[in-house]
């Protein structure tokens, strides 16, 4: 039997497996926001019913900086860019998306053998789906060719840790939570302006393209 | 303008026509011929929107093909041999552009009496197809007759797999006889036949003759005429452009951009409705100004207008915003500017490709080039970039009608107009169609009678790119690659 | 009694709900575009309008060309009268999950020959086309399929689909995966957008159309007949794997499963006219990546059909 | 919490100076003297503590200073202070050449390296492992801005590098800290704790397995962050690419930040194992083996003048893991003390160089003994102290890091470490005799050779005196971290 936060975490999961198959840039951004609000949401659930998650008001400022705020500046980024579509560097989009599912699955296995969530689906269903988050941010970082999908591998992964987080330990200290959110945004803000200037120096910003410092 | 006969000898017709056509802002106008029996070059200036024409004597029905140093020549060519019977050798490929159905025996429609004595005279016209043989390659007939209401043209797709490897263009299906005919009539009602000679672009068509009439006996049109002229061509221009974005988004498939530009198409024939009466323009401008004065509609005009440009705002918006679209367009029916260059590429398919020629910037027609908006040159070469330049200057021409409704003079719409046209004249319009540089040339005789006239339609530079453009691409990318130069096909079959 | 009301329900189903359901996309269709449209029951009386036409066959067509429909149609009727498309649809016996696979593989294999037949370019690459599609797609439908057959342990289609299966809250994800992995792939199946367009009158895009372009009259209409009762049978399927998800969130009496199942079917058709209002056409060459998505919901059925299999 | 604000008033200062005052000549006098104001007070607050008067300061709630904290921070101080007095020098000597820096690039430099500074002074005071992910962070965001500097297209590509593979190393590094957290939630304290304090102190009863994965996780993150091999490929490009002040400032601060973390997460590692070598130590001593072997190897191909000490930095990163390792801080500090000061002193020399002859090449830069005969010494002299020749204590460091593998009997360990640091030597010997010897291409162009050479000069003397007089000093260092 699942319960109410595991299958939002399915789901945000399955979100990501379907980003990890979006060739174009914007739907991926969208694919992305819907995820992370699925994630913030199940801070909501622990707070709300088991009184032992972060707290309302924290989880409030998850949503509303990272389901909200991120998707916005990125769209705002790709619209400025006027990228529209990223179709992979090393494996094809649609099968890329197949080695999420792939992912997914291993996940489950990572997710039975780490204790305290030993035996059912059920219980392993939180580690998953966080655990496949992690995977396919990693995947969609290694496998995409523009600089703003690394933005968006790097943000998926970093759901995953933090789905990992809530189900693990119900959240980390109040403070701590906060601190990370601060970096996250920081980063995404920073990576954003070089990406500005990849595309002012580069007239492009596709990473695989991006050699001029290899060892010679 | 009016032009003088600048003699060019058989010999040096080529290599004058290379060097003219060496400097970047020169162009070819047309290739043609009066009776059969000299050939007539038009060529034309932008930086001074001046223009001479050569005429080269032939002694014999048989010359040297103009194609293999200008390859812009080579439609010119072919429709001269069936035209005239004048068959150029060496020329690669000369295939003919009119139908044997259309025209019994070897009959030359525009090759004059004397000369046409024996029906059988002339060569035999040539109407075979390129066919590409190998394994898997396989051919698909499309048309004359098409599932949409279209003009006749067949189009013969050697394929292999889902991609084309050449396509093959007939047209020439429906020849009308419009040159002919244009030199039958009384010059005083020319007009209502040349006008017809591509009816979507009939302003265009309009006032081509009119310039080229009031040229030849230098009649000055009120500036009043100018301004209204001015706003039919370009009510004419953003109805066709939302017209050809409209039946893109058919063939893109995208049925409720499709139904939001048709509303607004109708909304803009309006427009022309409500300057001269005619949802199509027609018999509204004439040799001399315009034929009715709108007066007090024009205030519906401007309001009409404004509401256009702002209802246009999201559908135009949401095409380009869209990443289908992008997909199906971008890298799709590619042409380069080099290969447009030699073409002689014009309109909105030149600007595409990144040739910076529009004849608004150079040649006097209406209140331009004083009022030319600013040119939209996109350089990718690709569908997208013409569908790009045909918004931008829906846009354009748009801000266009407003700053001429409101800087519009009053005064009179016409001038008089004399009893007969000078002879052994030659009168030449040159107007920027909403397909491209479309250009009627007059001949009068010595009594001032239109002894030839002749008429070059934008796309006559431009169904060999679609050819070339095509190659390469998906089948089923074809219509919209097809859809994006948006051709006549009765313009090259007059 | 009710067994008989039962029959002249789903016979009454079978003869009318094709045509009506076509008739709610195209007028859906045509009132987001601001038209007025057709009426309701347009196709309807094609089909009869064509049936009383007399018939033009290709010079260069043999008897495939003509057979193929009597095949087709009979083997689209079998086909409707086996599948539990409908909840309250008597049930037969033999409604295998793979006989459903092989008859609608079938009706594929003779409509791709008979439009070979004639020879024409527009046939034979409309048959490629199709063929390329059903490789693509197939799968995708097996794997929706067998995850719920997985779940219920038959592969019986009438009991994995009778709403008195065992339906916790926590197989609904499995059933709405598999329904919106099938409803995807019956959109690619069915050739309708976003892949093929059923109203385009380009003829070098048309995938479905092209293969029946060399049939006319009764041949014609007996053609969108089946075409048409094979867009409500697929369409009924996923339908029945949502009705089931919804039952696992709010369990419903069966009686109610009668107006649910043909109330789903016309809500598709609206999504259906939805999608191919605002959707672009999908190039060729990405066709497979739309067919992906489909395959993936499959995958995830299956994936947690197996895990909550293993673990219960 | 006065004490706190006396630590931080400088560097605020320093970056609110950066904001408001637009001339950049007064900028970089005053920055330099906050940064010296800020190395004093670091000293004042430090000094007790590392000489043992004081057990420990704590700042506020989840920040102190504990020994090897003050004896690092002292060390980070110094480099920022001798970075940014010299970048004064740099940047006016940056404005003769094309194309000119421009002053809010500038600005935007300085105002992030006080951020920087106080990031980098943030991991040292941590005493939460939360904290510490979070400032490791921010020096990974606030340098970035750094290497940036330039705005060229070497530049931007070695940034994006940075941090992005940074930033998904740091990405594990959070994910490791999130799974301590949850095996501290096994313990007596259900709440959970990231206190490294409270986690020593329930380090038996942690859930090991659980543990054990996060401190491999937190491991790959901070070692990306160290560049450890095989996760080093962001740093010759961010140290070639930065100016010199930055790459100084990196490699001699940052790289013993990251790997100060690592150093707090093996005390609770063996904490779990009551302060035997275990698992953790293990992993460290064999990383840093092979990142020191690698390292030398990379050594040899080497065409940029730059990128040549960011592979030395490197192999120094592996003998500092090593050290740390050993469970030895005092020898950690002493490998990190004399590499700190003499990368410095490299980077910032190089930077002159790259400056005077325009280019970065290896093999356009020859002749520098004739250019200018003190660059040269100096050079000479600071590339003998990075790879460990006798007067310097880097050699003494060295020397007990392989006396103390041998205790412990890891002969395999101290084979590859021998042969990695000699190999090494070679190939820094051979790369800097081609760059002095020879006649230079060009009559270098350079205003102030003797400001230029101020800061390195100071550098190396310090460092030359440090191993004149390492065993006394070696003695109450070792003293003070705690037993070898």
């Amino acid at each position: 039997m699942l319960g109410l936060a595991e299958t939002l975490a399915t789901a945000a999961a399955i979100f990501g497996i379907f980003m990890s198959g979006c060739r174009h840039v914007r739907s991926a951004i969208y694919l992305y926001a819907v995820q992370t609000a699925l994630v913030a949401s199940i801070a909501f659930v622990y707070s709300a019913s088991e009184h032992t998650g972060p707290a309302l008001n924290i989880s409030l400022a998850v949503v509303l900086a990272k389901a909200v705020g991120i998707p916005f500046f990125l769209g705002w980024v790709v619209k400025r860019l006027d990228v529209r579509t990223d179709s992979g560097a090393f494996l094809p989009v649609p099968l890329s998306m197949h080695v999420s599912i792939a992912l997914f699955a291993t996940s489950y296995y990572l997710a039975s053998s780490l204790d305290g969530a030993a035996g059912t689906f059920s219980a392993a269903a939180g580690a998953t789906a966080s655990i496949s988050l992690v995977f396919t941010g990693l995947l969609f970082m290694m496998t995409r060719r523009l600089a703003i999908s690394q933005i968006i591998g790097f943000l998926t992964m970093e759901n995953g840790i933090y789905l990992l987080g809530l189900h693990e330990t119900r959240g980390m200290p109040v403070i701590v939570e906060m601190g990370v959110l601060l970096d996250v945004l920081a980063a995404v803000m920073i990576a954003g302006v070089i990406v500005f200037r990849i595309k002012k120096n580069f007239k492009h910003i596709d990473v695989t393209r991006l050699t001029g410092l290899n060892e010679q | 303008m009016k032009i003088s006969l600048v003699p060019v000898p058989q010999a040096q017709l080529s290599d004058n026509l290379v060097d003219w056509l060496h400097v970047e802002d020169r162009r070819l106008g047309l290739i043609s011929s009066l009776d059969g029996g000299q050939l007539v070059t038009l060529v034309l200036d932008c930086t001074d929107a001046s223009a001479q024409c050569w005429l080269t004597p032939l002694d014999s029905d048989v010359y040297h093909s103009l194609t293999p140093s200008v390859p812009q020549a080579h439609w010119f060519e072919r429709a001269l041999n069936d035209l005239f019977g004048i068959r150029a050798a060496g020329h690669p490929r000369l295939k003919s552009v009119l139908q044997q159905s259309s025209c019994k025996g070897n009959l030359h429609p525009l090759r004059s009496i004397a000369q046409c004595g024996n029906p059988d005279h002339g060569h035999k016209s040539d109407n075979s197809y390129l066919h590409v043989s190998g394994e898997g390659v396989y051919e698909i007939p499309v048309g004359p007759v098409h599932a949409g209401i279209i003009e006749p043209g067949h189009f013969r797709l050697n394929c292999l797999g889902e991609t084309i490897i050449n396509l093959e263009i007939r047209l020439g299906f429906l020849h009308r006889g419009v040159e002919r005919r244009l030199t039958e009539i009384p010059w005083r009602s020319a007009r209502f036949v040349a006008e017809a000679a591509s009816s979507d672009a009939a302003a265009a068509c309009a006032i081509a003759h009119a310039i080229a009439v009031e040229s030849m006996s230098d009649i000055t049109v009120p500036e009043r005429a100018q301004y209204l002229r001015t706003l039919a061509l370009e009510v004419e221009r953003v109805s066709m452009h939302i017209n050809d974005l409209g039946g893109m988004s058919v063939d893109l498939g995208w049925s409720w951009l499709a139904a939001n530009l048709s509303r607004l198409r109708g909304m803009t024939q309006e427009m022309a409705a409500l300057l001269s009466g005619s949802r199509f323009l027609r018999n509204f401008i004439c040799p001399g100004g315009v034929s009715v004065d709108p007066d007090a509609r024009l205030g519906e005009l401007k309001r009409m207008s404004e509401v256009v440009s702002k209802q246009l705002e999201v559908p135009i918006n949401a095409f380009f915003d869209n990443s289908s679209v992008h997909d199906r367009t971008v890298k799709v029916g590619e042409i380069s500017r080099s290969a447009a260059r030699e073409l002689g590429l014009v309109g909105v398919a030149a600007r595409g490709s990144g040739i910076a020629y529009d004849a608004r910037q150079h040649f006097a027609h209406g209140l331009y080039p004083a009022l030319a908006p600013a040119m939209a040159v996109e350089t990718a070469g690709d569908v997208l970039s013409r569908l790009k330049v045909r918004s931008a200057e829906i846009v354009g021409s748009l801000d266009l009608i407003r700053t001429a409704l409101d800087n519009i003079t009053s005064g009179t719409t016409s001038s008089e107009l004399p009893n007969k046209l000078p002879g052994d004249t030659i009168g030449v319009g040159i107007v920027e169609a909403f397909r491209g540089e479309l250009i009627h040339l007059i001949f009068t005789d010595k009594h001032g009678a239109i002894k030839r006239y002749c008429i070059k339609d934008p796309s006559f530079n431009n169904w060999t790119a679609l050819a070339i453009a095509a190659g390469g691409n998906l089948v089923a990318d074809f219509p919209v690659c097809n859809k994006s130069f948006s051709l006549s096909y009765s313009g090259v079959d007059l | 009694m009710s067994t008989i009301l039962l029959w002249l329900l789903t016979f009454s189903c079978l003869l009318f709900l094709p045509s009506l359901t076509i008739g709610i996309i195209r007028k859906t269709k045509a009132r987001l575009q601001n038209r007025v449209g057709a009426p309701l029951w347009q196709h309807l009386f094609d089909t009869i309008k064509l049936l009383r036409k007399s018939e033009t066959v290709s010079e260069n067509s043999s008897w495939i060309l003509r057979v193929n429909t009597v095949i087709n149609i009979s083997i689209m009727i079998t086909l409707a009268f086996l599948t539990p498309w409908l909840s309250f649809k008597p049930a037969t016996s033999a409604d295998d999950l793979f006989l459903l696979i092989y008859l609608f593989a079938a009706i594929r294999f003779f409509a791709i020959l008979s439009s070979l037949d004639p020879g024409s370019a527009f046939g034979a690459f409309g048959a490629s086309r199709e063929a390329t599609l059903s490789v693509l797609v197939e799968p995708a439908i097996i794997l929706a399929l067998s995850a719920v057959a997985l779940s219920a342990h038959t592969s019986n289609l009438s009991l994995v689909f009778a709403l008195t299966a065992n339906t916790p809250i926590s197989q609904a994800p499995l059933w709405l995966l598999a329904g919106a992995g099938l409803f995807l792939s019956s959109l690619v199946e069915l050739s309708r957008m976003p892949v093929d367009d059923p109203t385009t009158h380009l003829e070098l895009t048309m995938v479905h159309e092209a293969m029946m372009l060399e049939n006319s009259g009764p041949n014609l209409a007996l053609l969108e007949f089946s075409s048409a009762l094979r867009l409500v049978v697929l369409y009924g399927l996923s339908g029945q794997c949502f009705l089931h998800a919804l039952h696992c969130i709010w369990p419903f009496a069966s009686a109610a499963g009668i107006l649910l199942s043909i109330s789903i079917i016309f809500a598709l058709a609206v999504v259906t006219s939805l999608i191919e209002t605002v959707s672009v056409r999908l190039k060729w060459t990405r066709a497979p990546e739309f067919v992906a998505y489909g395959l993936t919901m499959s995958l995830l059925a299956l994936l947690v059909a197996l895990v909550t299999g293993v673990s219960s | 919490m006065n004490s706190l604000a006396l630590l931080t008033a400088p560097l605020l200062l320093w970056a609110v100076c950066a904001v408001l005052v637009k001339n950049t000549r007064v900028l970089g006098i005053l920055t330099a003297g906050w940064a010296w104001l800020y190395l004093a007070i670091t000293c004042t607050l430090a000094a007790p503590v590392s000489l043992g008067i004081e057990p420990q300061v704590t700042l506020a709630p989840g920040f102190s200073i504990d020994a090897t904290a003050s004896w690092f921070m002292m060390l980070t101080a110094t480099i920022a202070a001798g970075a940014m007095t010299h970048s004064h020098f740099f940047f006016q000597e940056e404005k003769l050449r094309e194309p000119r820096p421009k002053s809010t690039h500038i600005r935007l430099f300085y105002a992030c390296a006080a951020l920087f500074v106080f990031a980098m002074t943030a991991v040292l005071l941590c005493d939460n492992l939360g904290f510490l992910w979070i400032s490791i962070e921010a020096t990974t965001l606030l340098s970035a801005p750094l290497v940036y500097f330039s705005r060229t297209r070497h530049a931007i590509e070695a940034t994006w590098k940075y941090l992005i593979i940074c930033s998904v190393g740091i990405a594990f590094a959070l994910l490791g800290t999130i799974l301590i957290f949850a095996s501290s939630q096994h313990t007596s304290l259900s709440a959970g704790s990231l206190s490294l304090q409270q986690l020593i102190q329930l380090a038996p009863q942690l859930n090991y397995p659980l543990f054990k994965l996060g401190f491999i996780f937190c491991f790959l993150g901070y070692g990306t962050k160290a560049g450890v091999f095989p996760l080093h490929s962001w740093l010759p490009d961010a140290h070639a690419e930065a100016p010199a002040p930055a790459s100084a400032m990196l490699s001699g601060a940052l790289l013993n930040t990251a790997l100060f973390a690592i150093w707090r997460l093996l005390q609770v590692d063996s904490a779990c194992h009551h302060g035997r070598a275990a698992f953790g130590s293990n992993l460290a001593i064999w990383m840093g083996t092979i990142t020191v072997v690698a390292a030398s190897l990379f050594l040899i191909r080497q065409h940029g003048l730059k990128r040549l000490w960011a592979y030395s930095s490197i192999e120094n990163v592996g003998l500092m893991l090593v050290a740390v390792g050993l469970g030895s801080p005092g020898l950690f500090f002493l490998q990190a003390l004399n590499h700190s000061f003499a990368k410095a002193t490299l980077f910032l020399l190089s930077g002159n160089i790259i400056q005077s002859t325009g280019s970065k090449h290896l093999s356009e830069i020859h002749g520098l003994l004739k250019l200018s005969p003190m660059w040269g010494v100096l050079l000479v002299a600071a590339a003998c102290a990075a790879t460990g020749v006798p007067p310097f204590g880097s050699f003494i460091s060295e020397w007990l890091i392989l006396s103390a593998s041998a205790d412990t009997g890891r002969w395999l360990v101290i084979f590859l470490l021998l042969s990695g640091i000699s190999l090494s030597f070679i190939a820094v010997s051979i790369h800097v005799s081609r760059i002095l010897l020879g006649t230079p291409k060009a009559p270098g162009s350079y205003r102030h050779p003797v400001l230029g050479s101020l800061i390195p000069a100071a550098l190396m003397s310090f460092l030359f005196i440090l191993g004149l007089t390492t065993g006394g000093f070696v003695s109450s260092t070792l003293h003070i971290g705690g037993a070898l």
